[in-house]
């Protein structure tokens, strides 16, 4: 079920823009892998690409090839919908369909296949994508309120749910947890850990702590100066990339201040 | 998901040929729905475009041959029967006038109340406003113009025909299109640039007025020149409040005037100029259906005029969003 | 940049500053009450029309149906005035709910065709082109629908008789002027199709782009993205199009009057010439010679036809307002 | 401010210096059907009287008559006579000076159709109410044949066209339909046309095109309007007469005045069998006041009514029109009163 | 210039549904007073009151007072415009005028308010707030483009950025960073420990370790279920909250097991 992935090459264009260049990388089956990079270097970006997301946007185009098990999704004959339903995706900013009850958000994806689903096959599901995104006991008895009646946090747990109701190959997750408290950010990670089981997950964050808990291997990405691509700087195991990674940057990035002082605070917290 | 029941694949060709599958062959059915709902959106817009074509070649094709500059700047005064020297300048003024004094009036009343409904607006008052502007628009127009002719007969006594009863007539018709474009517009403005004002401590009418008209002037510009279209080709209620004069009268508070739509009409209306010497250059015997017409191709190029400045006003001030 | 510019408090600590611009508040409620008062002079505007109406309409409303007959022209004999006005009432919205059926469809296809499938330049150029449909003033339909539809249409609507003549509203005879409901349902289609078209087109480019790509991103092909995020987050703004577009429909004169070949009955033969006729034209028509009782009863027609525009808005208000937490807007 | 000037010079029309003392500005409406003849007498006034804008609404008779009698309206244009009841509110709202009124316009109604190759038809007054009536269906029927023994009658069936609006010239079709045939035609003679189902338009243009448009239709209208249709020559005792303004302005001339009104109000009573007149024809009358409260009103009045019955004013208004000139008897009968106008 | 906030038996109110139940606490002038708590909580809904941004909700309304310095803000001649520019909001989601370039999205406060500045001054001040949100070497050659062109990070950076530029006395930050990157992060963290030299600051934060990091004293709410009011159960110095909470709902969110693990993975990162 979970398929392995292939980039070479890959530049990414917004327009004439030039936003992410030369990206080459392997995206291992069943394992998870952590996209970090500071703000602007085109995570977002190249993530989208991985389900031709990218190409949503008028005037945004890539050159270079991305292949799935051998399959180059930007190939003539593939349909762009259908690699959308198998590489799924959760966006930064969480957006549940406004006009539609919690429960037709959860089952947005799957009534697409315009398969019947049984209403029982559907409460089911329901519940259980709802419980996989730790979100069933919120909202368990209202079912049938609009979905952006809820807080932020539990619009981005609903829309986790939603896309983990079509069961993809892929899940490409944009800072799926930025807006997330820690108990339900524990339960995704906890969740992202089971799903690799099957799926290839993808997921860009900026907290390094959950970089380094979730992910198999990371990725950095960095950006030169504003108006300059951005650049895959290196790939790596991710206790690699924590502890001795092979490019500067990287070291500086991952090792900032911060995380010192973060650690050191967790460090008197621990006490 | 057809392959969410295979087995994990151990050889890699078929792993590519079984993805290679799912992300070709995808749903047949689907993909003839989109191919259908593409096709029909397509011809939906095709079948719009037949009449506006037809109807712009109609008037084009009828009307170009009666534009000159005499048509374009003399008015029908002591002009009569097949006798082709006259033209329209009166009725260009007369419209370009009544209109702009409608408008005058109508855009700020009906702004004013979209704001109030959609800021401001709740309990029993911005109901009964969102419901009666809904009556308003079932208004006829003829019953607009007459109400217009006994308002002001009662300051001014009978017979009085003047530009600007036109204008109110046509204000009861534009203001109900002006509100309900506004408030849909309005209404689109999302609320979190609303409350980044607020939280800058920036006065609720400030707010409104520099960020939430701000934000929404390129759709107010398109809901504002629609009800302006929606006014400007009134016929019946122009007659009985303006009248029909064939000299040019530059004065709403004064006189009568007249206007493309009405000028259009009568000259429909009289039919065929009777020609005692048979046909010749000064005796046209269908110079009227003629004068219709090139008086029906002037107004829709003022119509497109207005609209063109309405999208270069548009595209000026639409949010650069996305 | 933030410790060099904060002086030290100059008020006794313990005061908030309330300083402000106390004119602030002055002008914020200046502003509101020219809001509010723009909204109460809407309805004494319609308060005013209402009065003339009444007013006007009531002589007619309670003459007895012998001195109508009398003084009104078309009055038949022994008939109230409910009834008289009955097969107007049919006709008016026959009329509006077959050009309201024939546009909304066009009309969402050609707004969604704007919206999310033309090329970006072609949208452009194209919203252009239906404003400019909007724009054409109803004289002008009026001389098309003669010289220019009703011949083109006559060979159509003969075909639709023989074909389809045994559904009621495609019976025979086929009038050989082309003057008859059906042409006007075209025109009014045609008239309201730019008017349903450009609050659709504005509703629908508003949608979220979030919403949109969410859809994409579960696999939904570019119809059913329009289905899940598009139409749903446009609803409201779409019955509202076309409430305004029904509300042109039912008002609208001067083609009606132009292209029709008007009749007083209960009849859905929209092929046949003299089967229905509108309130608006109704009176546009009989206008100019009514005289007397006779201007009373054009005008309580015309109060008719306000009753109708009150309950045909109060069912689409209903119909908004039922699904309203479930709207886009916020 | 002056809304003439401009026009004036801007048409570039013949103002040849006039010595009028006329200026200001006068306001009329009513009938439709004399749109065309008020254009050819405001431009000849406001020619000799370059000072002068005189404006015609044409909003209908009813309209006409009810501004008249409100007011509104200096002078009128009617395709009827006042009746009584009007009568009684004009006279007061004209004052001692009384009403004047007065057959100002007369026009033929042709009957016309739109029969391919056929151009002229014979056709009985019988004959032609049994047409409009409905009776009689098809163009071949006997009835017409029977009078037209050349002509190429097609076996298809004849659309009535009517007018839809209230109208002097449907009340003045059926008011001869139902004198020449009073067994054919029953209706009482109204503006608005008494049978149900058959075609009908707005507007002489309106029916005209109506009939243009479909093979086989027949209606009525003025006649200055009816090109490309074929007209019928009516039966008149044991002849057929083709429209001609000659003709129709034999009608008025051979019909009496009406009796028993005042001294400014000529209506007639017209007959419609004498023999070589052209008996459908349309009489609008015009409606003006003995005394106006202003004494440039009075004047503008008398000058342009004086001026519309003048020969002159009834050349332009046939050549404008194909209107049938009025008679030297009833201008004899009208001028005294029209000169009499007077501000008080 | 920075104020004490004394709330009293604060109810808080959609409509008829009491989101926050009873809150008294006192905000200290001068420092950084965070609010954590799971998701629904109501901590959005609390700080909102404190600069009446709640009352622009349709049927939302307090019961209670919060004083400033002693005066009710919600007091009968209290000008709610007046509150809020001396209280200043930076929001979860980023929200840059769409219609307005970056310069004027920093200028927004004194521009919307029809206030005269000089050029330079203005300059100054977009050059300044720009800085002091991190955000100016990568915007500072496009200060006329559209704000709303920026990447969610650069968005809410400029959304703070616009926020201090109208200096305000205190200053709410509703999950400020839950969309940057840990470089924009720390620069903000930064610049709060700057400003609560002059301001008093509230922010709402899911991230333990930023509340440990850059606050003084902490507040925890939290919430009994779905429907039931949210309610304040603890509030005291931060240190002690995450080391020695007085109540056991404190000690099971602050201790919860991920941050154990968390730190197990900095630990293992810093080896
Ligand atoms: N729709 C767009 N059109 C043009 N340029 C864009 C668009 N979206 C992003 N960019 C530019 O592409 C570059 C990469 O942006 P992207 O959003 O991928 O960064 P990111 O690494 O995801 O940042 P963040 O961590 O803030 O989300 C930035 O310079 C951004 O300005
Ligand atoms: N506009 C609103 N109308 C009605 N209820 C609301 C509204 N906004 C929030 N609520 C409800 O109030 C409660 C508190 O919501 P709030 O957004 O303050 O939580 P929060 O602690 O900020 O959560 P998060 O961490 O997810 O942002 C929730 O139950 C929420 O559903
Ligand atoms: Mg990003
Ligand atoms: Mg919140
Ligand atoms: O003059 P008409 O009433 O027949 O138009």
């Amino acid at each position: 079920m979970a398929q392995r992935i292939d980039v070479k090459d890959l530049n990414i264009y917004y327009g004439d823009f030039l936003a992410v260049q030369d990206v080459s990388m392997t995206i291992d089956p069943q394992s998870v892998t952590a996209f970090i990079g500071p703000s602007g270097c085109g995570k977002s970006t190249f993530l989208r690409t991985l389900n031709r997301m990218h190409e949503v946007i008028p005037g945004a185009r890539v050159e270079g090839t991305v292949e799935m098990e051998g399959v180059d999704l930007y190939g003539d004959d593939i349909d762009p919908v259908a690699v959308r339903r198998n590489v799924g995706m959760v966006f930064q900013r969480p957006n549940p369909f406004p006009t539609m009850s919690i429960r037709d958000n959860v089952l947005a994806g799957v009534r697409l296949n315009n398969r019947r689903i049984s209403k029982s096959a559907a409460e089911e599901l329901v519940e259980a994508s709802l419980r996989g995104a730790n979100l069933w006991n919120e909202v368990k008895d209202r079912l049938d309120r609009p979905g952006s009646g809820l807080s932020g946090g539990q619009q981005q747990r609903l829309c986790i749910a939603r896309a983990i109701a079509v069961k993809p190959q892929v899940l490409l997750m944009d800072e799926p947890c930025s807006a997330l408290d820690p108990i339900s950010t524990l339960a995704i990670e906890d969740l992202i850990g089971e799903l690799k089981q099957d799926y290839t997950i993808v997921i860009v964050t900026h907290n390094m702590q959950q970089a380094a808990r979730v992910s198999d291997r990371t990725a950095f990405f960095n950006i030169a100066g504003t108006g300059k691509p951005g650049r895959l700087i290196e790939m790596n195991e991710t206790s690699t990339i924590f502890s001795t990674p092979a490019e500067q940057a990287t070291e500086d990035y991952v090792s900032a201040p911060f995380l010192v002082r973060a650690s050191q605070d967790v460090a008197a917290v621990g006490t | 998901m057809s392959t969410a029941t295979i087995p994990d694949p151990s050889g890699t060709t078929e792993a590519t040929a079984r993805t290679r599958a799912a992300l070709t062959g995808a749903d047949g059915a689907r993909r003839r729905k989109d191919r259908t709902m593409t096709v029909l959106i397509w011809s939906a817009f095709v079948v719009a475009m037949a009449p506006l074509v037809s109807l712009i070649w109609t008037v084009l094709s009828n009307g170009a041959a009666r534009i000159s500059m005499d048509f374009l700047s003399l008015s029908m005064r002591n002009i009569f029967g097949g006798d082709p020297s006259g033209g329209i300048y009166h009725a260009i003024v007369g419209t370009l006038i009544i209109t702009a004094l409608a408008t005058v009036i109508s855009v700020p009343v009906g702004l004013l109340a979209a704001i109030y409904l959609v800021e401001y607006g709740k309990g029993v008052l911005a109901r009964a406003v969102t419901f009666f502007v809904d009556v308003m628009t079932g208004i006829p127009s003829i019953v607009a113009g007459l109400f217009a002719v006994s308002l002001f007969t009662l300051f001014l006594g009978p017979g009085v025909r003047m530009g600007v009863i036109g204008a109110v007539a046509l204000s009861v018709l534009m203001i109900p299109v002006v509100v309900r474009s506004c408030e849909e517009m309005l209404k689109l403005v999302p609320n979190e640039l609303r409350e980044a004002s607020y939280a800058l401590g920036v006065p609720k009418w400030l707010t409104i007025v520099k960020v939430v008209l701000r934000t929404s002037v390129a759709g107010l510009t398109t809901g504002i020149l629609l009800a302006v279209a929606r006014v400007i080709g009134e016929t019946a209620p122009l007659l009985v409040t303006v009248g029909v004069t064939d000299s040019i009268n530059f004065d709403p508070f004064e006189g009568r005037m007249m206007t493309l739509p009405v000028f259009a009409y009568r000259q429909y209306s009289q039919g065929q100029a009777t020609c005692p010497g048979g046909e010749s250059a000064t005796c046209v015997a269908d110079i009227a259906i003629q004068n219709a017409w090139g008086a029906a191709l002037v107004l829709i190029v003022l119509v497109l005029a207005l609209n063109l400045i309405g999208r270069l006003v548009n595209r000026w001030f639409s949010p650069k969003l996305r | 940049m933030t410790t060099t510019v904060s002086p030290p408090p100059e008020r006794a600590p313990g005061r908030p500053r309330r300083r402000g611009r106390t004119t602030d508040r002055g002008f914020n409620r200046a502003f509101r009450w020219i809001a509010v008062g723009a909204g109460v002079l809407i309805l004494a505007v319609l308060a005013a029309v209402a009065v003339f109406l009444l007013q006007q309409a009531w002589p007619a409303l309670t003459a007895g149906s012998d001195e109508l007959a009398a003084s009104v022209p078309r009055y038949p004999d022994d008939t109230s005035l409910l009834e008289y006005v009955g097969p107007l009432v049919f006709g008016t919205l026959l009329a509006a709910a077959l050009a309201l059926a024939l546009a909304t469809p066009v009309a969402m296809g050609i707004a969604l065709f704007i919206s999310h499938y033309a090329p970006p330049r072609l949208s452009q150029v194209l919203g252009y082109l239906v404003d400019l449909l909007a724009a054409v003033p109803s004289v002008i339909y009026g001389l098309w629908g003669i010289f220019v539809l009703g011949p083109a249409a006559l060979p159509v609507w003969e075909w639709l008789n023989s074909w389809f003549g045994w559904f009621p509203l495609f019976a025979g005879p086929v009038s050989p002027t082309s003057r008859v409901l059906a042409t006007v349902a075209v025109v009014l289609a045609v008239m309201i199709l730019p008017i349903i078209t450009a609050v659709a087109r504005e509703v629908f480019l508003q949608t979220p782009k979030l919403h949109e790509e969410a859809a994409l991103a579960l696999g939904a092909t570019r119809w059913e993205m329009v289905r899940t995020a598009v139409l749903p987050f446009g609803r409201s703004g779409v019955i509202s199009a076309a409430m305004l577009g029904l509300g042109r429909a039912l008002g609208e004169t001067m083609a009606v009057l132009m292209i029709l070949s008007p009749g007083f009955l209960y009849s859905f033969k929209i092929l046949d010439s003299s089967q229905q006729q509108t309130i608006a034209a109704y009176i546009a028509l009989d206008f100019p010679e009514a005289s007397g009782l006779a201007v009373n009863t054009l005008i309580a027609t015309g109060l008719v036809l306000f009753v109708i525009t009150l309950a045909v808005n109060m069912g689409a208000r209903a119909i908004v307002a039922r699904r309203k937490e479930f709207s886009g807007a916020n | 401010s002056d809304p003439a000037a401009p026009g004036a010079e801007s048409t570039g029309g013949p103002a040849e210096g006039s010595d009028s003392a006329l200026s200001g500005e006068l306001s009329g409406g009513g009938a439709s059907s004399q749109e065309s003849a008020q254009e050819a007498w405001r431009a000849g006034f406001q020619t000799a009287n370059p000072d002068v804008t005189v404006n015609y609404d044409p909003v209908g008779s009813g309209g006409g008559r009810t501004g008249f009698t409100d007011g509104s309206y200096a002078f009128a244009g009617s395709d009827a006579a006042l009746d009584e009841e009007e009568m009684t509110a004009a006279e007061a709202q004209c004052g001692e000076g009384g009403v004047i009124e007065f057959p100002g316009y007369v026009s033929p109604i042709a009957v016309a159709f739109n029969l391919p190759g056929v151009e002229s038809l014979n056709l009985k007054p019988e004959v032609i109410a049994n047409i409009f009536s409905g009776k009689i269906t098809t163009w071949n029927d006997e009835a017409i044949a029977a009078d037209n023994p050349d002509a190429e009658l097609p076996d298809s069936a004849i659309t009535v066209v009517h007018r839809s609006d209230d109208s002097g010239t449907t009340e003045n079709f059926q008011a001869y339909l139902h004198e020449a045939a009073p067994d054919a035609w029953e209706h009482e003679p109204e503006g608005v046309w008494p049978i149900e189902g058959q075609e009908s338009a707005q507007g002489t243009s309106g029916v005209v095109s109506a009939a243009q448009s479909g093979e086989g239709t027949i209606t009525y209208a003025d006649a200055s309007q009816i090109s490309g249709l074929g007209t019928v020559a009516v039966g008149v005792g044991d002849e057929f007469v083709p429209y001609s303004a000659e003709a129709a302005a034999e009608v008025v001339a051979q019909s009496p005045r009406a009796e028993g009104t005042a001294d400014g109000v000529y209506s007639i009573e017209l007959k419609r069998d004498v023999a070589g007149t052209y008996p459908v024809v349309l009489v609008s009358y015009l409606l003006a006041c003995g005394t106006y409260a202003d004494q440039a009103q009075a004047d503008l009045v008398k000058g342009y009514m004086s001026y519309l019955v003048s020969e002159e004013g009834q050349k332009a208004a046939a050549d404008a029109a194909g209107s049938a000139p009025l008679s030297a008897d009833i201008r004899d009968a009208v001028l005294p009163s029209i000169e009499a106008i007077t501000a008080g």
